[in-house]
């Protein structure tokens, strides 16, 4: 299965003639405002176009097509009522500058949306415009900078971060100005207390952490770790990309957070797109809430009504050109009412009982888990290192093979403290039998591991193509197709990668 | 239970395996006295039945007839294939493409969209997208503080005529970093940057100069000259573009004697619904030399292990998972699908189709302009030429024709008055192809009679 | 050109190799005098965006807020994933399964859906579909008369409790085979069929009897009797279904003493919009000693060349395409993707989400005629027990109140008087499980107004 | 690739629970009226169905995904739009029995495709309600009947069919009571005029046509034809399934048909629907319009009205509960839309231009075209006779060979008279890089035919099974599936196939 580029199907002068004007009326736009040769785009007919992205589709894993156990990343089931009824013309042909007066229905949704992240997490008050979990993050360091500073307490500029964390961590504490300062793990995987006591100062702004962490354990001494950043008069920071294994179980507020991100495109099955779109709400509690990002909805006699920088002077202000991934919001929305309080109570027992389900199961059939003694949260790692070294079988050979049996690979090397580690998240809407089917399929692996190692690293040999060669990819960089004609100068060649 | 799949045997059957009694002893490393209780606050589950209709009452309330806002987010044409593609659940439910065997789909669509980016504004590169035209600009501006560490100043020159919430997200997400935007007030009869007061800048040390293309109030800007002057001032150029003008437009990679080396923006107008304003998707293209500091991910062609042509995310140590706190960016999960729309948009439109609409949106904006400019007191605010939006001057305040016009079905535009008190009478317009020459008549007709109700002449 | 992807240059090729100057040539077979100039009655092209205005403008019109019409047409709650999965394009725009191999998703679909429309019926054998309720019930009558050679008469009972309109299309389909269909009267009272009635046309050589379940009135035939009768006289029972009720009632397949041995229906119900009335599907189903004249397609399961499970279409001896004038049918084209929907509708809502469709429906239809008794002159029209439509008798003609009803956004059922004049008074209801107490309330409230207004108590 | 069924997906107890009333209120159907055992439908969760059937729809060829010369069926691209406007809520939730006052919005579309369809065929009136072309035959013979009937010419009783003809025409003639003469085609492919003579008579209902035929050629003598037939007292019946070929170059009126169908689904390019629906709406001139099968819609002063037996007292009748394929008939009035004028003038254009094209192309080949001395219609005969006898392989093979090479077969064995054919129909929306694709995968097969006959026999095997067992499955007949448990007695085997 292959499919050449558009680019390749098209022909000089084809078109789409029912998606554009018949005609074009003469312009005035002075010539030296103009462009002398058209750009590179397809010139494709209808069915071309159709044809080419329907069958490039069918060349990606999907939740809707696979298991896909990709640890950290919540890959559940997205409702197509939620797509369905956020794509109602109502919502989608609604203009982001539209009069509040035709907005009502619209800013309804966000509002009840802010009182329902409120309710599951303790905090005081919500900010829907963060459009994915990093700019959660971007918002919520800032609000804490932004909180120092507003109390003349400008020296603090270190973000603590596990070393564990996810990327973004440490990518946000420097976005916003801040040094990052990375705190062990124990070996039972929750935070080194002694380490962190020796970290924090008066230079502490704040931690960044999610709970439970990115090795699947939830760290038990949290409380004790928001007494000492507290005390050290820093903030916490919870990154909420894991809340899907204590939705209803513990209110980050009461673990000691002061404000918080929620990937909307995790917990809340909005779906990830090949790469995004996402949300990531952000929400404080009164320490921090007169900070957050505008705009908000407020609800009044007289309707809802946005409350902008003037109404909330303090606000660290815009993150996006107007309401965020408005979107996805209404997505998230609707898939909370379809839960609803018993079916959001529901989320974290089966996405917890699936991954200890796997856990055990696994262990059982002669994995090494990263935590044996641990709880799984509703994710778990495995580690490979023993079979790297006996027979040079790594955690990307394993992942490759599982594509050859039709399941996604779980997350592969991250966490970069776990060697050769499996990351493996079933979410709650997979089934036992999905789960066991799994299982079988790792089993076989693990013993081709020993006797046909050369198919383990052949693997995948059922996909579109064989592995690829990033290498190649990044010294011979080539990121755009250049048409024969032109290809000579035009191809990018031989930068560098790293 | 919605969603879950688990009957109550195969949940015994599962506890039996771990060797647990009950699913909630699975909590019991979480101390107790965190523990919650019912989420009582949230309402009750409503099947899915209930739930469409509910959502379709609070859609149908916000339903309006015509709409000429556009001040970042236009109304065009979607041809109808393009979201029953983008919508097929290999496309929507697959994730970030980090298995590139399992995602060649994901990986190809976005490789093509890179190639249709890097030519719609003439540069070599085009990421994966930004957040939104906004947060783009903000990452342009910190792209360009990293590419010209020679310049120590981290000061950015920002014309007044950006869409302040641009100019207000770029503010928000680079002030901690200690960079520092400058405004270029515009001209108040032609609605330009007025390059007198950007060349008083001359000799101060500028890192980089923000380009609109065209401006906030439509405008078309003296892109050349300013990108020139940017350019002997040692600054990088940043032009901030609309992509739909690009199907008509000189591409930024053009500007001035060199051209401006990088562009960023936002890709709404290419396939993306209005939906309140997002998701939508931010571009951000660059010269070949500047590919290291580029944010976002990045796809690139290569080969397999027989020779085949495949796709593969690249140069990935620029980003916030292999370099952390190093990285260019925090940013993770972007705007995908929204970047799937859009190549299906452009390759259904095609260099010519994208023009038709460039040239059929500004056209119908001329003849909105000059059929409004036939009522008393009405005239184009400013001089210069535009692409598909103009600012009216109207007789009355702005503001006060709004919410008149709403309620016969018009958007009539924005009010400039809350972003530029100078402004106070003008109203910020636009007309796209879909607009057709009855709706234009209907549009003028109502603003006529809304100027008179609020005290203005006919 | 929309839709056609040639260029210019292309079509010169293409020319070359044919050897042709002009596309003309290739119609010089074509008598001269046969051709005939431009289509100018048929108006210019337009955009899809265009066309697009335009049918929104229509489809607005018809909008309605609240439907009370059944007289089968049932207006369920479609779960999203059904039309989401239905309009992919590898179901949508793909051909009859004649390619097997290459067809794979199309004829495994078909199959599930066999299986679960013969269990539902309670037979051995489901078809892949015939074109609407009415002709599916044409086609089992022309069957039953195929089947039942020993009958000479030809003579099928139908009684007058059938839908008016699956009457009409039996007879106008079977007419010209010398088929003769004879009425049954019903009870006034109790609006089922007339057993007495029924049982004088004993000993008269009966090819076949129909039962209907639920009769046209929404009332629940004594159908266990009627079924017993007809195979007292040697005559086939014939089924005619609705399948929502079947989550619920008894299937055909165990009325009677033996069962009905033909089963039909309208599939509509199962996941199928009303859209105006199509396209929808029929159904038929039989015992598996009938399969030779069961019309329509069939799939079956079998094995390919290395034993791995297949499935092909099977009995086309059957059709026309290989039997030609002696096909049990002249179907060729069906309705295969109302089927596909309909299999997904059955599989998300499972044995659990249809009873309790079923069961909502009828009491929310008990709950309506509740309350509409309440009104002063307003009474169920028959006493026998009913399903999900009730006949409510008026206090003043029925059709009187279905205009005013309709201006306040509520279609407030079927007047009866052109289908039963004696019914003049009788409007037939639907409430099914998309219907709320609110709904129920605003229904009646309406009625109570109308009625007062066309001059009856209040 | 393969899919387990759906109902050994599930399990027993599992559902998907946001898809049906949360609750059940107590009912009060008598006893025995209920049924005992649930009926066997699928147990399963969203999740699992959504993933079921996206999976089978991957194990589809279809026009989205693959070219499709499929010849008689039109297989040309199914325009989005089409489908989107004609799925507007306003559409998909009128109910077939609303009043005419809610319905003008409908009933102005479908006006208005009437009135279109009556210029391009030269018809007086038009009926949609057939729900296919076979439907739209019986409608037609139907009127035929009823007019001889109407005019006291009660012997009038068969129906003259070339021997070329689709089966649905013979079938159709039986359905009406009719008996079927079959009349000879000549060497060249037109009607042999002097079997005609001898066939016509006062029994003479009418004949069926279909002008260009299914041989792919145009009957040059059809006014001949025409005056044989209504010299004799009989009715002329346009089968319009491949009007693609003539569209606004001849209208059927023009040519001598009394009455006909066109198959919307062909030639206006509704979906087929992996079946159906189609539409077969019928079109009749002066002579039989009254006959036309009601309901049509009239337009009046005060608006659109339909007009019912009661207007039309000499109709046939009413052929479908409400109003035909109401869906489908929109879909076509887009589609009609679209084109315009000038876009459905080009139409046989490019059919045609593409037939001869590919013919050509084949025949330099050394593919044997069955009427080589013949212009192509909109499709065209290869006879593999040749082939078939030299070295076996069967028109079959070349089928099954082509899905290998990704590109749907085209029709095969049909007309039964040209032996081992391949009827090929490329339709005017396809390109002629994907021609040219095609042309290289015969020719292909054409050589390997000769070097390498065990590959030809062993197609195809890229699709998810390989060839099927027919003989198995008509024998051992398995027609649904039964859980195992109750295997046993309830599959069906050794119903003899035939
Ligand atoms: C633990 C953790 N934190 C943060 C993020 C960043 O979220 P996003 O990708 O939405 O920016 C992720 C997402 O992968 C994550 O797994
Ligand atoms: C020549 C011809 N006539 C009639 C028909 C029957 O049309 P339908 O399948 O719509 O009933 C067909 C369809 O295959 C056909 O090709």
């Amino acid at each position: 299965m292959s499919e050449p580029l558009i680019f390749e199907r098209g022909r000089p002068g084809r078109s789409a003639g029912a998606q554009f004007p018949r005609h074009e009326a003469p312009h005035e736009i002075p010539a030296q405002f103009l462009r002398s040769e058209p750009p590179l785009l397809p010139e494709a007919s209808e069915l071309d176009v159709v044809r080419h992205y329907t069958r490039l589709s069918q060349m990606n894993f999907s939740i809707d097509t696979h298991f896909y156990p990709l640890g950290s990343c919540t890959m559940k089931y997205n409702p197509r009522g939620c797509n369905s009824f956020a794509m109602l013309p109502g919502f989608t042909q609604r203009h982001p500058l539209a009069p509040e007066s035709s907005s009502q229905g619209f800013m309804a949704c966000l509002f009840e949306l802010q009182e329902m992240l409120k309710s599951m997490t303790g905090m005081s008050a919500f900010s829907l415009t963060p459009m994915a979990g990093a700019q959660g993050e971007l918002a919520g360091v800032g609000m804490i900078r932004a909180y120092h500073v507003d109390r003349g307490d400008v020296g603090r500029t270190e973000i603590i971060v596990p070393d564990a964390a996810h990327g973004t961590n440490p990518a946000t504490a420097t976005m916003c100005g801040c040094t990052v300062k990375e705190v062990a793990t124990r070996a039972d995987g929750d935070v080194d207390l002694d380490a962190l006591r020796e970290l924090v100062g008066p230079q502490t702004a704040g931690i960044m952490l999610t709970n439970p962490s990115t090795l699947g354990v939830f760290d038990r001494s949290i409380k004790i770790i928001a007494e000492i950043i507290h005390g050290a008069g820093g903030l916490l920071y919870y990154d909420g990309a894991n809340l899907n294994a204590i939705l209803g179980k513990v209110l980050p507020a009461e673990m000691g957070f002061d404000v918080m991100h929620i990937n909307l495109h995790k917990t809340f099955a909005t779906p990830h797109g090949g790469g995004g779109p996402g949300s990531g709400v952000v929400g404080a509690g009164e320490t921090l809430k007169a900070f957050l990002p505008v705009p908000v909805v407020d609800s009044t006699a007289e309707g809802f009504r946005w409350l902008d920088q003037s109404d909330l002077p303090k606000s660290i202000g815009r993150l996006s050109a107007f309401m965020g991934n408005a979107g996805v919001l209404l997505r998230a929305y609707i898939y909370m009412r379809l839960l609803g309080r018993e079916g959001i109570e529901r989320v974290a027992d089966y996405a917890v009982l699936n991954a200890n389900y796997v856990m055990a199961l696994l262990s059982k059939a002669g994995f090494d888990i990263a935590f044996p003694d641990r709880r799984a949260s509703h994710e778990f790692l495995v580690t490979l290192k023993r079979q790297a070294k006996s027979s040079g079988v790594t955690a990307m050979d394993f992942a490759k093979a599982l594509l050859d049996r039709g399941m996604h690979a779980p997350t592969t090397y991250f966490p970069l403290l776990v060697p050769e580690c499996l990351l493996i998240e079933p979410t709650e809407t997979e089934s036992k039998e999905t789960m066991d089917e799994f299982v079988a399929a790792m089993t076989e692996i693990l013993a081709e591991a020993t006797t046909d190692v050369a198919k383990c690293k052949a693997a995948p040999v059922t996909t579109p193509v064989r592995r690829l060669d990033d290498v190649r990819a990044a010294r011979q960089l080539d990121v755009r197709y250049s048409p024969p004609e032109t290809r000579g100068n035009a191809q990018i060649t031989n930068v560098a990668g790293d | 239970m919605p969603f879950i799949p688990h009957t109550d045997h195969d949940t015994q059957l599962m506890l039996q395996a771990i060797g647990v009694d009950a699913i909630e002893s699975l909590f019991d490393e979480i101390p107790e006295e965190l523990r919650c209780g019912s989420l009582v606050d949230i309402p009750a589950a409503v099947s899915e039945y209930e739930v469409g209709r509910l959502m379709r009452r609070q859609a149908d309330k916000d339903r309006v007839e015509l709409n000429f806002l556009g001040a970042g987010a236009y109304e065009h044409h979607i041809p109808a294939a393009v979201w029953e593609l983008t919508t097929r659940g290999e496309f929507y439910s697959a994730y970030t493409p980090y298995q590139a065997e399992a995602s060649q789909g994901t990986l190809q669509v976005i490789y093509e969209y890179q190639t249709m980016m890097a030519s719609l504004t003439g540069q070599d590169i085009s990421n994966a997208s930004l957040y939104d035209g906004a947060s783009a600009l903000a990452e342009a501006v910190l792209m360009a503080v990293r590419v010209e560490r020679a310049s120590k100043s981290k000061r950015v020159l920002i014309p007044q005529s950006v869409h302040p919430h641009y100019a207000a997200v770029a503010k928000a997400i680079t002030a901690s970093q200690g960079i520092e935007l400058v405004q270029v007030p515009y001209d108040p009869s032609t609605g330009r940057t007025d390059l007198e007061a950007l060349r008083t800048h001359a000799g101060t040390d500028i890192t980089a100069v923000v380009i609109p293309q065209p401006n906030v109030f439509g405008v078309l800007e003296q892109a050349d000259e300013i990108a020139a002057w940017a350019a002997d001032q040692g600054a990088l150029g940043i032009a901030l573009v609309n992509p739909t003008s690009l199907g008509l437009l000189r591409p930024p990679g053009e500007w001035g004697r060199d051209g401006v080396p990088i562009v960023c923006g936002e890709g709404q107008p290419l396939g993306v619904p209005l939906s309140s304003g997002g998701p939508y998707f931010g571009f951000l293209t660059c010269r070949e030399a500047l590919v290291r500091q580029l944010p976002g991910r990045l796809v690139g062609r290569t080969l397999d292990t027989e020779g085949k042509r495949g796709f593969t995310l690249t140069l990935q140590a620029r980003e916030q998972h292999i370099r952390r706190s190093r990285a260019t960016s925090n940013i993770c999960t972007n705007q995908g699908l929204m970047v799937t729309a859009a190549t299906i948009y452009m390759s259904l439109l095609g260099p010519q189709g994208l023009r038709r609409v460039a040239v059929e949106s500004h056209t119908k904006t001329r003849a909105l302009a000059a059929a409004a400019a036939q009522l008393d007191g009405v005239e184009p605010a400013f001089t210069a030429p535009y692409f598909h939006e103009v600012v009216l001057r109207l007789p009355v305040r702005a503001s006060a024709v709004i919410e008149g016009m709403r309620r016969q079905g018009i958007l009539a535009g924005v009010a400039l008055s809350s972003w530029y008190p100078a402004l106070a009478d003008c109203l910020l317009v636009c007309a796209t192809e879909t607009k057709t020459a009855e709706d234009i008549h209907t549009y003028v007709q109502a603003l006529g009679q809304q100027i008179e109700a609020a005290g203005g002449a006919r």
